[in-house]
Order: C-alpha cells, then structure tokens, then sequence
C-alpha cells in the first residue's frame, strides 16, 4: 500500500522506519513516529467507524486526547476497546478495528502488568508546551524538585505541529535545549506518554504513564504495561494547553470535517495531506496558520471562511497572498457529501448570526473547523478552581485557585507564544520560591515575537438554511452521542433549563470524550437557544477525572491475585499445610477449620476432632487471638472501666473471662485476660478484633482518661500458642514440661505458669477452657511456635492427639453454650442477652453500662440466646434459619429469632443449635418451628449448655 | 536439645529464594531477612527521670526527635512515638537490655516487653532499593525528607512496617509482623522483579 | 488522599490514620445521672456541619496517638491541627477535652 | 449492541416562581422529595405544595447512585418497607406513564465466608418469611446466573455462595426523577429550583414557614429531604441530629457490549456492579470514613474498588473507567432511615438512607406523604422514628451490608 497522502518531506515522522499495520482487516504501512490516525489519514483513510446510534459515517476528527469518533478496539494477547485511533503510536504489527463507540471485553485473561508508584516533588508541571517547559526549566533552575509530566511521547506540545521560532531560531531546536537541560538538573524528572487524569485533595495528582503500550502488545518482561504515579505536590504548574472547539453547523459530522488545528499537526508533525482541497473556517487567528501551512504542503485552499466581519488585516492579507479566497462575516452553514465532505455551503451571516446573503456552494475534500479555543480546565476544575467566562476570548479561564496551583500559557487564556513562554517562566519561579527555592539569579525567560490574537467572534450555532432549531438534526452537538441541535431544542421544550438537566436529556458529553472540545460548544448552544446573554449565563456541567479513561486494570495495579490483600499466617502454619487442613479465611488469617483425612468428609473429620478433644486428646492453633500486654499502676482500673466485670481484684498469675461493650450496651469483644503481675496484665481478643480493640483502648486511655498509668503493647505475634485440649491433655503437658507440677491442685483452673518445656524453650501455660474440657494454652515466643506444637504433637502421639480447626473449636464451646462473637452477636446483642449477668458487675462503672436501662434494652423479650434441639436428632438445622411459634402461619410473619449455630455433636449423639430468641430464656421447652425452603424443622428450646452442664469436666 | 535450634524465623525458609531474586549493578536490590533481632518496646514518659536513668544507662539519650533513630552501643534505639521507642540489639541480648531497661525505670510509670519474636526484620538494599518502596509506600524517601538514621511507622502497600534507613546506599530495614512477613515478601519480591531486567530504553 | 498532619510524626496520607468523629465531646461524668434522652444524645448525636469541623484522628498505621483536627468539610482544607511540641512542653496535653 | 434509550416526553415541568405560602413546603428535590410530593397529591388529595431544591432538581443523590433496587434487606422492619418500595417499582413505571428501565434482572449478594454465607443464609430466610423473594445460591448456581464471576476456589477470598433476589434490578434514577417531578407538576406541584432554605419562620415552637434565598415563604407543614444536608438545615431549626454526613463515590466505564446479566455486590471483597441499558459498567465504591460536603472522595477508594472488581470479574480488566464523581451520604448509626415528626410542630424530617436510598424512593414518599398528610406515621414508618436513639430500638443493618447500596 502506498502512503497516498504522505508529504515528500518534513515532520517528526522517521521515513527509514516504516511500520505494517492493519486495521478493519486491510495492510497499511506507516512510520515510526505516527499515531495510528495520522497513519490511516497518510493512506487515504478517514473513515473509522458508523456512529453508535444513526449509523452515520464518521471520519478521524482531531489529533488527540479530544477525539470523538476514531475509537478503535486493539488486538493483542487481550484485546483493548475503547482506544484512541488519534493517541495510539503506530507499532510494527498493530491490527485495530474501528469501534462504533461500543467497546468489547476480551475475556482472554491479561497478563500484562500494572504497577503504582508514589512520589514527592516540590513543583510539578502538566503539560510539556512552550508554557510547562518554560515553567519547569525555571523551577528547575531555582533548585526545586520538579516533575514534568506530557502525555505525548515527546516533548514540545503544540510546537510540534506548528512553525513557531523562539529567541529567533526554530522553537524545537529550544525545546531540545531545554529537554537537555531538564535532563541535567539531578532533581528533575521528566514523564512523557503520561497523562496525569486526576487532581485530588492536598495537591495529590495521579498521572497515567504507558510505557510499552508504544513497543506492541506483548508484555515486556519485567517493565510493567502502564503505572499510575501518585504524586504529591507543593506547588503545581498547569500548563495543558488548549482545545480547539468544533462548530455546530448543518452536516458537520461528515467525514472530513476537522479540527484546524489537527490539520496542522498531521501536516507538520506528521508530514500528512489529510484533503488536497481543503475550505478552512474560523472564528479567531488560529486558523490562518493552517490555511497557509496547507498551502505550503501542496494543498489548493479553496476558501478561508472567517466568521469574523474584519479579520485582522495582515492575516486577511497574508492569506489572500497565498492565493486563498478569504469570505469574511461568513460561516460554513452547511456540507455535501456522503461518506466524506464533498462540497461546503457558505453564507455570509448578520451580527444576530442570522444568514444574511445568499448561499455559495465551494467543492472541497476537507473543512479545517476552528470554532475557538477552551482552556483546558480539566485539571483545574477537579481541583475545585473556579472558571469564569472571558468574554474577549470566548473561553471559560481560571478564576480563582483552590489549591496550591496555577495555570499557564493557553490553559489559562494565553494564546500568544510569547506570553505563554512568559507565563510559564514566571510561574515556575514563583512555584519554586513558594516551595521554598528563593531564585537567586532570575534568568531570562526565552522570548518569541507573536502577538496576542485578535478577538474571536464565536458563533455558537450556525443557523440551519430552512426550518427551526427543533429540525436541525444533522447540526451535531455531541458526535459520538448523536445529539444534535434538535435534541437540545427538545429538551428545552420541555421545560429543562439547566446545562446539567440538558446533558442528561440529551447525554451531551457524557460519551468517551467527556466532551472534551465539544464541552464549550454545547453550552454556546443552550446559551443561544435559551436565549441567554452569553455561555457564562449557563455555565458548563461539572469536570471529573479521569481526565482520560483509564483501565480497570491500571488502577488495581498489583493488588490483583496473590497480592490481592494481605495473607497473615502463624508461625505453625507450615505444619497445618503439611498435614492437609482446609483454611478458614478469618479477617486476613488463615486458619485450619479441620483437617480430613484422605477420604473423609468435613462431618466426618470433625466429629472425628470433636471425639479426641472429649475423650483424648487434641490440639489446636490458637495462635491468631489478639493479644495486649496492658501494664502499669492503674492498669487494673482501667480493666475495670473497660471490661463488664472487674479485673482490679485478679490475684497474680490468674485469668479471667471478659466481655466489652461498646458505649451503646452491646458487646463488642470477649477473651481471657491474664494478670502476670500487679501491674502487668495481658488481655486476649478474638481473632478478627486484634486490631480493633487496641484503638478501642488507646482511644479511652488517650481521649477519656489521660490520667491513667497504664500502657498498651500488642504482642498478637510474640507469642504462639498451642491449645492442649481433653481428659488427657494433662499427661501430653506433664511429659512436655517436666518442672511443672500440672495437678489440680498445683495448678488450678484459669491460673497461669511460667516453665520451660523439655525442649529448653521458656512458656507461660494457662489452664484455660473453650470446651469444657481439661485444657491448657502453651504459649511460647513465636519463633518457637513450629517447634512446640510439633514437640505437642510427639509427646500426645501415643495418646493419639489429633490436631483440630475452628470447626471442631465451634462446636465443642456450641455445646457448653458458649458464644462466639460476630457469629452468635451481631452487634445487637448485649452480654444479658447472652444470658451472661454474672459478666456484669453491678458495682463498678464500665462502658457501656447506662444502655442498658434504656427503654428498648431492658424490655424481657429481647433476644436472647438459647439451645435449639431439633425434634429428629438426625437433622440439622441450617445456621441462619428462623424461628416461628407457629409452622402454619402465613407470609408475611415476624420471627422470634434465627439459628445462630448449629452442629452435628458427637457428645450430645444428635444435632443442636443456639438461637437467638425473643424472650427465649422464657420458652423453655416450647417447641419452633424453622421456616425452610424444602421444609419446616420442628425444634425445642433448651437451655444453652447441653454438655456437661454442671461444669464436671474441666479438671479433667 | 537447645531452645536455639528450635527456633525458626518468619522468613527462615526463604534465604535461597530472597538470594536469588537479589541483583547487584547500576539498578540493582537485594533483600534478605535479618532474623532474631533483639527488640523490646519501650514506653515512658521522655522526660522523667526514667528517661534519665536510661541516657546514663544506655549511654546516650533516647531519641526524642520524631522518626529518628539513635545508636548507642551495639544497640540501635527507634523513635516509635513521643513516648515509644523499640530498642533493637543484636540476638539474645534481650533479656540483658531488658532488664537494664526495667532497673532504669523504675517504679515509674512505663513499659518494656519483649517483643523480639513479635516481628522479623527484612533488610532492602541496593541502588534500585528505594525505587521499590516508593512502589508502596506514600512516604516522602528523597534524600531532602529521609535517610540514614531516619524511621517511620507507615505503610508499605497494605502492611504496617517500621521502616528504617540505615546507611545512603540506600539500605533499608523494614520491621514487619510475623504473620505478614511472607506477604510482604512476596510483595517485595514482585516489586524487585523490575530491576532484574535491563532498563526500558526510550 | 488527604495528607493529614500527625503531630508527632508528620505528615502522613490519610490511609494511616483513622476517622475519630468529633472532637470535644467528653464522656458524661456520670452517665447513671443522665436521662435517657440525654444518654442517647451522648450516644448518636454529634455535629455534622457544612464547613471547619473540629474533629479527632488516630495515627494508627504510625504512632497510635490521637489528636485533633479542623478541617473544612467542603474545601478538606486543614484549618488548625493540635500543634506538635511533644518534648519540650513534657507531658502532651490529654487531647480531648 | 448498545440501546438507544427510550426518549423522554416532551414536557416535563414548569418553572415556576414560589408563591407566597403553601399547604406543604418540602426541602429538597431529590427523588424522597419529588416521590412525596406525588403522593400527597396522588394519594392525600394535598397539591398546593411547593419542592424547593437549591440546585437543578434531582442533582443531589439522585443524580449519582448506582441505581440498585433490592427488598432483601435483613431486619423485619427494613424488608416491610423496602419490598412496600418495590411493589410500587413494578407498577410506576406504568402509572407515571414513564420507560425509567425498571429492569428486574436480579441481584446477588455474594458470600466469601462461613460468616458471609450465616449472614446470607439467615437473610434469606428472614425475607421469606418477610413476604420477599430470596433464594441461596452455591457457587455453581452463582456460576450459572452470572457467568463472568469468578468462582474459582483459587482466588484470595473465593465465592463460597450468594443469595439472590430475582426481583431486585435496576432502573435509570434520573429518569425516575424526571417521571415523579412531571406528575407532581401534573398534580398542580411547583417545583422551585434554584431556591435554598436558609431558616425557619417561626411561631413560638411551630415551624409555619422558610426562608430562602428567593425570599420567605409560608407552610402549613415543612417537610425535610435534603438527603446529605440534613443536619446542616435541622441545625438551622435548631435541632441535633444522629446523622453524619460522607462522600460516597460511584464510577462507570464506556460503553461496552452486554457482558454483565445482573447486578453483583459483594460486601467481603466490595464490588458493586451492573451494566446499564446504554452499555457501561456502574459501579459503586467505599464511603470515606470522614464526613464531607463536596460530592467527591479519595481516590483510594476507587483503586481499591477497581483492585476488587478484578478479583472478581477478571474480564474487566481492559475496561476503562470513564468518569467517576461522589454523592453526600447521610449516615445514621444504625444504617436505617428516619422518617417522621419531629420534636418541633409541623416540622418533619426523612433522612439517613445512607448508602441506600434510592431504592427505597417510592416507598419513602408514600409514607412520609401518609405522615405529613395525616400528622401520624404509617406503621411502615413508625419504628422509624428519631425516638429510638432514645430508647435503644435500633434498627441495625449494619450485620446485613457494611455498605447497603
Ligand atoms: C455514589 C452513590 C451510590 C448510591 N447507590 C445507591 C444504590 O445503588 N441504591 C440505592 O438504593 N441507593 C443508592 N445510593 C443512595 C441514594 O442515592 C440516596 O439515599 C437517595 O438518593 C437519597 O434521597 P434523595 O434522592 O431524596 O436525595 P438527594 O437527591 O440528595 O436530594 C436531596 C436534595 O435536597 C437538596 N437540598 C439540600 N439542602 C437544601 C436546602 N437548604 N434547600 C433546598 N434544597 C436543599 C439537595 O440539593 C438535593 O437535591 C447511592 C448514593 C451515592 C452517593
Ligand atoms: N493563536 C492562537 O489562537 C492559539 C490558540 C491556541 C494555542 N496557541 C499556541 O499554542 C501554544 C500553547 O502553549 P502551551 O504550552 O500553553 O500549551 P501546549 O498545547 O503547547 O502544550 C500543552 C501540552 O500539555 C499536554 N497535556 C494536556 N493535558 C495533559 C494532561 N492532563 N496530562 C499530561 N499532559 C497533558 C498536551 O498534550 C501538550 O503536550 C502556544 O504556542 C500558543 O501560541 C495559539
Ligand atoms: C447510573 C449512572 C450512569 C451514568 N452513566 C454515565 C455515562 O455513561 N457517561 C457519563 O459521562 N457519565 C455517566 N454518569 C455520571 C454523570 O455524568 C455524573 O457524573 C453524575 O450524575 C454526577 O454528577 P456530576 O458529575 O455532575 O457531579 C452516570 C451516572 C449514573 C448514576
Ligand atoms: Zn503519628
């Protein structure tokens, strides 16, 4: 395939690098240095796509971020939707196909990777123009930490598509000065191909960095696809240029119609004739540089329409000199064509912008449109600045700053090339001396000779040649919406009057490109239909991030998998794997639920563990509990305000079971605590609060009660502890720890010693019981964790001691009517619903305690927790069940309460279950029913504790 | 049997895997576990005269300037907070520091627990080294804000840490829990894997 | 990401910390003397205004400590934080008063 | 293919300026605002009402939700009201003469612990005794209804099961609003844009009045909906409310061809997601802890959110977030509304839907129309009320959903 409408010579395009691609299914070759538009425009190619809705056809529009039409869908290893024909650099092998601005997700998985990284500047720059180079060099030459991010590849921005000079000379020759320079200074860092899509809070700027998307689709090995920097900064720069508005004129989506200014980047930057007869139309200067770069490149200008009456007169006449025939007061009212601009139709229009003359067809291949520049605000608005609108130019500008932020150069209204090299320079001295780099010797900004433009004439909306503005329904207002003039119309007739009502009606700029240029143009449009002053009267709707979509899978970066979250193991974790437990995911833990035997099924197991715990010997790892070592003079006082019952009293090398409450009455945690010493106590927590119960206590000591000597240190991870539990744990520690004296007497219940095992390795052994049964706690420092249980494990070998998980730990407390929080209380449930008054002292004050003479709290028929023995012993009612009192009744019907837990128990030889039930410790013996889908279960409220009620087995 | 070889680090099973994945050169990381590192958090007021005793004892004041570190001895002394410190010593000089600690203080209100077996150490180095925290961590690393004798109690990815930089290489240690350490690790190592390729030419 | 100054350790992202609510409302003296009503309103009841919120943080991934807070609710900007004299001026003020 | 949606009427409402007094003045025209005006006047006969809205209307919440409608909710109370909600969905879109795309393609809550699955189990069980439709799903049966989740045991957190409610779905929230706003006016309602209230007329304790930005005007009955700003107008009324208000924060991607049949949430991993009529994923993501007024969040929680949709929906990867903005959630402490009087005569107040409240839009102005119509709660509302900070009977969903979009 030839390059039809490649230039002979100039631009940034590397001629000795040409690149095979293919797209809708046809071979192209293009050259290092085109984007996949300016590669298609270079072979003849504007047409990508149908529009999504009327299926017109629809041509590559613009040179960039602001694109509406040329989305394409790229293959690779997974496929991409969505992307830009306009920002995506020609690669050898790139295949795409136009996209109807409806993307598909490949469900190949992706393989490529995505990373994050968090950095601190003390300027940071947007946008790589005359403007943002300026300010970075400056900054940079203060001494400041600068970061300097563009989103092209190269530096310059729109100098790359223009002929400007600076100090004189070419300005890329100046651009590369200062790339050089910039590259000099040690604390600089420059980010090409980086979009920064996000302004936060406190200067918190997210840039979207591709760094092999240019190379191809194959995953780079090691370098990650794309990065999202998150970058703090002291001081911003906002130097991200202009957009070029589209006008709104009958037909003006036909293939062909572009932005001026896109018609001079493919001429300039990419040595590209996108029409070999072009008509250009203006509202401002702009323009008239295109029409003559046109004409340099080859191209017959067939007409300059300036909608302008007097157009500055050197560039009337510079343009006339060319050989162009200028239309002045004019605009393009209407196109010819059908798959592309065959013909524009031009009429002069009156200061009401009302056609005012007759209609003059011109034959043209291509409509250059600038229908004024926006300041790119984007940025500045998600930093919750204001914008006003600026009559003389236009524009929606900066107003007033919310952060710690300027705007420069054609972002904040300066079209000049002078005064954007000025501006910026300025700025990035003044930022640096704001982040606290004074300049010492000010250099001298870099200068050029051009002049601020002219005044623009804005024509919101060329008027249609016939009917009214509710038939203009091929003048486009969103491209890739399909909304047109008539759309507007319409929803003003029906009563909309706010812009934000009319995108909504409409769905005006609410598409891929947000509206990017279009934004403005949409509001001149309501602004004349309603008949309003001027566009600031109606204002634009809200800017938001990303300022260009972004991956899903950039933004997860490499939480993704194994990654995903946090994985928290124990110290004897190795050994669980080993030995083939099923884990429990618990917060962030792993725990062994049970371990199966090859063959055996999760009932079986457990029931298998449950056995050796009742009759043996077991052992678990109960190393995940929280654990604080709460120490000093009033740490017993403190105990006593958090906890419900009181802990001041504790003899030395005692433990205590203790419930907390939050200040509303209702249980927050539960666990063991231990007194070590008179001031030294080590509280125990369930798994999943470890961490939450430590603020708990730092927020009362620090907030509440400063005047309490007493310190907090979690020690969740110092120590492992291995849970002994059954008639026979006794033997296994005996043979452990043979300086123990392990008899009752010696060593009572809920008491604590300090030894050291067989092994040499020092332990702390409480005699503390989940189950009922003879049971002791080895805790041990967490590196002697592995060592211990498996020096548990030989000494009960012969006792047969069986490793259990959670599960069997459920069901052994289920039975003794112990409840397990989070599972039996769901942060409704205070300790007297738990059918725990002994837990509450009536003597001292502790959190919590006033809720409970609240109305509500002290009724008698709240819920409260009961047993639940099924009529059949076989079957096994499902945790989350209700309760009715009457099987029969009919839906809707309230419930007295719901299953709990429920479990098949090999003690009790049936199932049972504890329930929350209202007024249940008055039902006793009463007969529920559960409500199920494939049945109801006939049950019997009992009391709690089903296993060894009277406590007999705890000493073994 | 001795309690030593009973003992096992977080990270122990690991020292081949970390050695592997460390790279030397221009842009190279290494990481490697620093195990059983004696460590005892220490609180108390830092202007008592507890704190005085332990300037005397230790032989050097305890840092009171925040997210800094001081070395006495073979001892190195973590600011944690404005009444937190956690003194690292070499292993098994815990239980001597320890009681140093506790003598000093006295019946004055305070603290010190062991918690040497309460996190393991990681130690990350290498030009490349602060590159693959910044992956992770929001903290400001540039020599302007950190450097050696500088620590932190922050966040790397979604693990708390006690960072540390120990000398401008830079090197870095980073106090992690046990029961994340092999998270961390693995975080770690997918964050290094970068600097084991050749540089991406622009 | 807000940057939240901690007045002991510095300026941290607000990921490291947690939200206390508002600041400044004590713990009843004697809760068993209030009415339900006014137990409830110690409870549940707490400012929510449009505009500078004093308000309590914990450095929680950092130094545990808690302290106070202004900060404007529409603009997030940090009008006042418990200022940071941790040695010189001995024991740090109890912060909530 | 992507679907055009259906076109809107060609009249919607009128603007009118305020009249000098009203029968009923409701604060906030959001979608409790515009749904309790319509039934006021539909079912309680009361037109002479004015909706005051200090935006353009239905720009508050209503125009940021992800647009989840569920009746599963797991307290007794809750489900009574939020399925009185979803009765009303099934037949609105007729009655108000409206497409909103009501779409009851289901919604699965999905479960990825044995706590998860209790939880899951227990509301199930509950909503049917409730009268609400609910079932259990195992991980196959996930599988089936929603191919594109990823149900493999490999994954950090793996889909143990879900529970679904098949009449659950979505529907367009703004054209919800547009569709009781245009019945309202219909109705003779004035719905006032523009127009802030900045205090209260008083008369001795009663409240017989606002004052606004466009000038004074006089009530029988003041009615609050300001959603997030609640507090901020009870304060000017002088009353203190347990209400905080949060940034929460949603996004959507571009239009993608249909990939996603039903709508998924998952409170363990948080994902909240569906595809829309037009083709882009909706998503929700976490609320701040802090409270806030500026309609926007911190990113975090739009990377973490992204991060968990990747758990579970690997297919997303290559999507790109298109836009993302925030809403002012007013959050009670036990995650349910308030609707009813309030201590001061002839003010009433409907607020704290949190996270939730677009699904509850019909049903929430029916009964606050029945309670300011009648000056008593309907038994739907009456365990609404402010009175249970007091006595302790809260209403607390926190156990169902951390987040109960
Ligand atoms: C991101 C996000 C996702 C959500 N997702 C869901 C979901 O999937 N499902 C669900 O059920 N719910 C969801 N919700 C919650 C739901 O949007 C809200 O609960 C509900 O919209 C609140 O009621 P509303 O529509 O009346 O509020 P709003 O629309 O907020 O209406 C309140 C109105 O009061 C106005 N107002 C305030 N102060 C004044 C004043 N002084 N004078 C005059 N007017 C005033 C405001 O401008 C506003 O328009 C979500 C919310 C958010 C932010
Ligand atoms: N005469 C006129 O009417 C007229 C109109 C417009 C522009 N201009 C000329 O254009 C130039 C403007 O210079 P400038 O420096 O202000 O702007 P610029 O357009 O030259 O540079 C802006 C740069 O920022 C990049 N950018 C924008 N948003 C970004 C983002 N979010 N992330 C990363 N990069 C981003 C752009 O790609 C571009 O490279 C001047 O030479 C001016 O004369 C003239
Ligand atoms: C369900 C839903 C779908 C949306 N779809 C789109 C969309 O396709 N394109 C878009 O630009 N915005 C979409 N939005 C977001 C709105 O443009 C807008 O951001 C939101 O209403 C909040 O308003 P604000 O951004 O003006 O503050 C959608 C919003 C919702 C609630
Ligand atoms: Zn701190």
């Amino acid at each position: 395939m030839t390059q039809s409408h490649r230039l002979p010579d100039g631009g940034r395009v590397d001629r000795s690098a040409p690149l095979r691609f293919t797209f809708d299914g046809v071979a192209y070759t293009g050259l290092r240095g085109d984007t996949l538009a300016s590669a298609l425009l270079a072979n003849g190619v504007l047409h990508v796509a149908p529009s999504l809705y009327r299926r017109r056809p629809r041509g590559i529009a613009t040179a960039g971020a602001e694109e509406p039409n040329a989305l394409v869908q790229v293959d690779g290893p997974c496929s991409e939707p969505m992307l830009l024909a306009t920002t995506i650099e020609l690669y050898e092998g790139l295949s795409a196909a136009g996209l109807a601005g409806l993307g598909r997700l490949d469900p190949t998985p992706d393989q490529a990777v995505h990373d994050k990284m968090h950095i601190h500047t003390d300027v940071l720059v947007v946008g790589a123009g005359p403007a943002g180079l300026a300010a970075a060099l400056a900054a940079g030459r203060c001494g400041a930490r600068v970061v300097l991010v563009d989103d092209q590849p190269e530096l310059g921005g729109s100098l790359l598509a223009g002929r400007e000079s600076i100090d004189g000379r070419p300005a890329l020759d100046w651009v590369a000065e200062a790339r050089t320079e910039l590259a000099a200074q040690v604390d600089t860092r420059i980010l090409t191909r980086s979009t920064a899509i996000g302004y936060h809070d406190h200067n918190y700027l997210l840039v979207a960095e591709r760094r092999t998307d240019h190379l191809g689709p194959q995953p780079v090995p090691g370098i990650s696809r794309q990065r999202l920097w998150h970058i703090r900064a002291r001081r911003v720069v906002l130097a991200t240029g202009a957009h070029e508005r589209p006008m709104v004129f009958a037909g003006n989506d036909l293939p062909g119609v572009m932005s001026a200014a896109a018609v001079r980047a493919y001429l300039n930057r990419y040595a590209v004739l996108p029409g070999r007869r072009p008509v250009v139309l203006t509202t401002n200067d702009h323009a008239y540089a295109t029409a003559l770069d046109l004409v340099a490149a080859g191209a017959q200008v067939a007409a300059l329409v300036d909608t302008r009456p007097e157009p500055p007169a050197d560039l009337v006449n510079s343009a006339r000199g060319a050989g162009i025939e200028v239309h002045t007061g004019s605009a393009v009212v209407g196109t010819r064509g059908h798959d592309r601009v065959s013909a524009v139709r031009i009429a002069e229009l009156d200061a009401d912008d009302v056609i005012s003359g007759p209609v003059r067809e011109v034959a043209c291949d291509l409509l250059a449109v600038s229908g004024g520049w926006s300041p790119a605000v984007h940025l500045w608005s998600q930093s919750q600045g204001t914008t006003r609108y600026d009559d003389d130019l236009a524009a929606f500008v900066p107003a007033q700053a919310a952060q710690n932020v300027v705007s420069v150069g054609a972002a904040l209204g300066v079209l000049d090339l002078a005064g954007c090299l000025g501006g910026g320079f300025a700025a990035g001295v003044e930022a640096a001396d704001l982040a606290g780099f004074p300049s010492t010797a000010p250099s001298v900004p870099p200068t050029s000779v051009d002049r601020p433009p002219a005044r623009p004439r804005p024509v919101w909306l060329v008027p249609g040649e016939t009917g009214d503005p509710s038939e203009w329904s091929d003048h486009f207002v969103d491209l890739q919406r399909d909304a047109t003039v008539a759309d507007v119309q319409r929803a003003i007739r029906a009563g909309m009057r706010s812009v934000e009502h009319i995108k909504r009606y409409t769905t005006i700029g609410t598409a891929h490109d947000q509206g990017k240029a279009s934004g403005v143009s949409a509001t001149g449009v309501i602004a004349r239909l309603l008949g309003a002053r001027s566009p600031g009267e109606v204002g634009t709707t809200t800017y938001r991030g990303p300022y260009v979509p972004v991956s899903f899978a950039l933004l997860a970066g490499r939480e993704r998998g194994a990654l995903f979250d946090p994985v928290r193991t124990t110290a004897i974790h190795p050994w669980h794997v080993e030995h083939g437990a099923v884990f429990e995911n618990v917060g962030q833990w792993k725990r062994p639920w049970y371990y199966p035997r090859p063959g055996e099924s999760t009932a079986a197991a457990v029931e298998r563990e449950c056995r050796a715990a009742r009759e043996g010997v077991a052992v678990m790892d109960a190393s995940t509990l929280g654990k604080i070592d709460v120490i000093g003079p009033d740490a017993g006082e403190f105990l006593n305000r958090v906890y419900t019952n009181a802990f001041a009293k504790l003899a030395v090398n005692s433990a205590r079971y203790g419930v907390m409450c939050r200040a509303d009455g209702m249980v927050l945690d539960d666990g063991v605590t231990l007194r070590l010493a008179a001031d030294h106590y080590i509280m125990t927590t369930t798994t999943g609060n470890a961490a939450g119960v430590l603020d708990w206590l730092e927020e009362w000591l620090q907030t509440e009660w400063p005047e309490l000597r007493v310190r907090f240190t979690s020690v969740t991870e110092q120590w492992a502890t291995v849970a002994v539990v059954g008639p026979r744990s006794r033997e296994v520690i005996a043979a452990l720890a043979p300086d123990l004296d392990v008899s009752n007497d010696a060593f009572p219940f809920m008491t604590a010693r300090e030894t050291r095992l067989a092994s040499g390795v020092a332990a702390r052994i409480c005699r503390i019981s989940f189950s009922g049964e003879l049971a002791f706690e080895i805790n041990v420092a967490g590196w002697y964790g592995l060592a211990t249980w498996e020096s548990v494990i030989r000494a009960g070998g012969p006792l047969g001691i069986t490793p259990y998980g959670t599960e069997t730990m459920h069901v052994l407390r289920a039975e003794k009517g112990y409840p397990i929080i989070g599972q039996d209380t769901d942060g409704t449930v205070t300790p007297q619903d738990l059918g725990m008054e002994w837990v509450v002292s009536q003597r001292k004050p502790f959190i919590g305690k006033r809720s409970f003479r609240r109305a509500d709290t002290a009724r008698g028929d709240r819920r409260q927790l009961v047993g639940v023995l099924p009529a059949d012993p076989a079957v096994l009612l499902p945790e989350g069940a209700q309760l009715v009192a009457d099987a029969e009744a009919s839906v809707p019907t309230r419930a007295l309460g719901h299953v709990t837990s429920s479990y098949r128990s090999a003690a009790l030889g049936r199932t049972f279950a504890l329930a929350l039930v209202a007024g249940g410790r008055e039902r006793l013996g009463e007969t529920v029913y559960a409500p199920l889908p494939d049945g109801v279960i006939a049950a019997t409220i009992t009391d709690p504790v089903l296993y060894d009620p009277k406590g007999t087995r705890r000493d073994g | 049997m001795t309690a030593d070889t009973q003992r096992r680090s977080p990270l122990g099973h690991l020292a081949d895997v970390l050695a592997a994945h460390s790279t030397g050169g221009e842009r190279g990381v290494r990481l490697r576990e620093v195990p059983f590192l004696a460590q005892l958090d220490l609180q108390l007021h830092p202007h008592g005269p507890a704190a005085e005793r332990i300037a005397t004892a230790l032989g050097s004041p305890l840092p009171t300037e925040p997210n800094t570190v001081t070395e006495p001895g073979s001892l190195q002394v973590v600011w944690l907070g404005p009444q937190e410190w956690l003194v690292l010593g070499p292993d098994g000089s815990g239980s001597a520091t320890a009681e140093l600690l506790r003598a000093a203080l006295t019946d004055e209100p305070g603290s010190v627990v062991d918690v040497s077996a309460n996190r393991t150490t990681l130690e990350l180095s290498g030009p490349a080294a602060r590159q693959v925290l910044e992956k992770g961590c929001s903290l400001d690393l540039h020599p302007r804000a950190f450097g050696p004798g500088r620590c932190a109690q922050t966040l790397l990815g979604k693990v708390q840490v006690i960072l540390h930089q120990v000398d401008a290489e830079p090197t870095y240690r980073l106090l992690v829990r046990g029961s994340f350490a092999q998270y961390l690790t693995d975080w770690l190592l997918d964050a290094m894997e970068e600097y084991r390729h050749p540089r991406l030419t622009p | 990401m807000l940057l939240i100054a901690c007045p002991w350790c510095g300026e941290r992202d607000e990921l490291e910390f947690h939200y206390g609510g508002q600041a400044h409302v004590a713990y009843p003296a004697d809760p068993e003397g209030l009415s339900d009503a006014e137990w409830g309103e110690y409870l549940f009841v707490r400012d929510n205004p449009k505009g500078p919120f004093a308000e309590r943080w914990s450095h929680a991934a950092g130094c545990r400590r808690w302290f106070n807070v202004v900060r404007h609710t529409v603009t997030h900007q940090i009008l006042a934080s418990q200022s940071n004299h941790p040695v010189a001026a001995g024991q740090p003020k109890p912060v909530i008063a | 293919m992507s679907h055009q949606l259906p076109e809107h009427p060609d009249w919607l409402w009128r603007t009118p300026d305020p009249k000098r007094s009203y029968d009923v003045i409701i604060v906030g025209a959001g979608g409790h605002g515009l749904a309790t005006a319509y039934y006021l006047a539909r079912n309680h006969g009361i037109t002479n009402v004015a909706v005051l809205e200090r935006g353009w209307l239905a720009g508050g919440n209503m125009a940021r939700n992800t647009t989840i409608i569920r009746s599963n909710y797991l307290c007794e109370e809750s489900a009574a009201l939020y399925e009185h909600a979803l009765k009303l969905w099934e037949v609105l879109p007729q009655e108000l003469e409206y497409d909103f795309l009501f779409s009851q393609r289901g919604v699965l809550n999905l479960a990825h612990t044995l706590q998860d699955v209790r939880e899951g189990t227990r509301r199930v069980n509950a909503n049917r005794l409730g009268g609400v439709d609910a079932e259990w799903l195992d991980a196959d049966q996930v599988r089936a209804f929603c191919p594109i989740v990823n149900t493999s045991p490999d994954v950090r957190y793996p889909v143990l099961g879900a529970t679904l409610q098949p009449r659950a779905g979505i529907a367009k929230h703004d054209h919800v609003a547009w569709a009781l706003a245009r019945k309202a006016d219909q109705y003779g309602v004035d719905l006032i844009q523009g127009c802030e209230v900045t205090g209260f007329l008083r008369e001795g304790d009663r409240v017989v009045g606002v004052r606004t930005s466009r000038g004074p005007i006089s009530a029988g009955r003041v009615a609050l909906a300001a959603a997030g700003h609640s507090s901020v107008l009870a304060d000017l009324a002088g009353l203190r409310l347990p209400v905080q208000s949060h940034p929460l924060q949603a996004l959507v991607s571009e239009l993608l061809e249909p990939v996603h049949p039903t709508v998924v949430m998952s409170n363990h991993v948080h994902v909240y997601v569906s595809q829309a009529h037009k083709g882009e994923l909706v998503m929700g993501a976490g609320v701040d802890s802090y409270n806030g007024y500026g309609q926007r969040g911190s990113f975090h929680q739009i990377e973490h959110q992204m991060a968990a949709a990747l758990e579970l929906f690997p297919i997303f990867a290559r999507a790109h977030v298109l836009r993302t903005w925030g809403g002012i959630v007013d959050v009670t402490p036990d995650a349910s509304p308030i609707i009813g009087p309030t201590p001061i005569e002839n003010l009433y107040l409907n607020c704290g839907w949190g996270t939730g409240g677009f699904k509850a839009t019909p049903a929430s102005g029916w009964v606050y129309a029945h309670t300011i119509a009648t000056g008593e709660p309907h038994p739907l509302n009456a365990p609404f009320a402010l009175e249970r900070f007091t006595t302790g009977a809260l209403i607390d969903e926190h156990g169902a959903a951390a987040v109960a979009h």
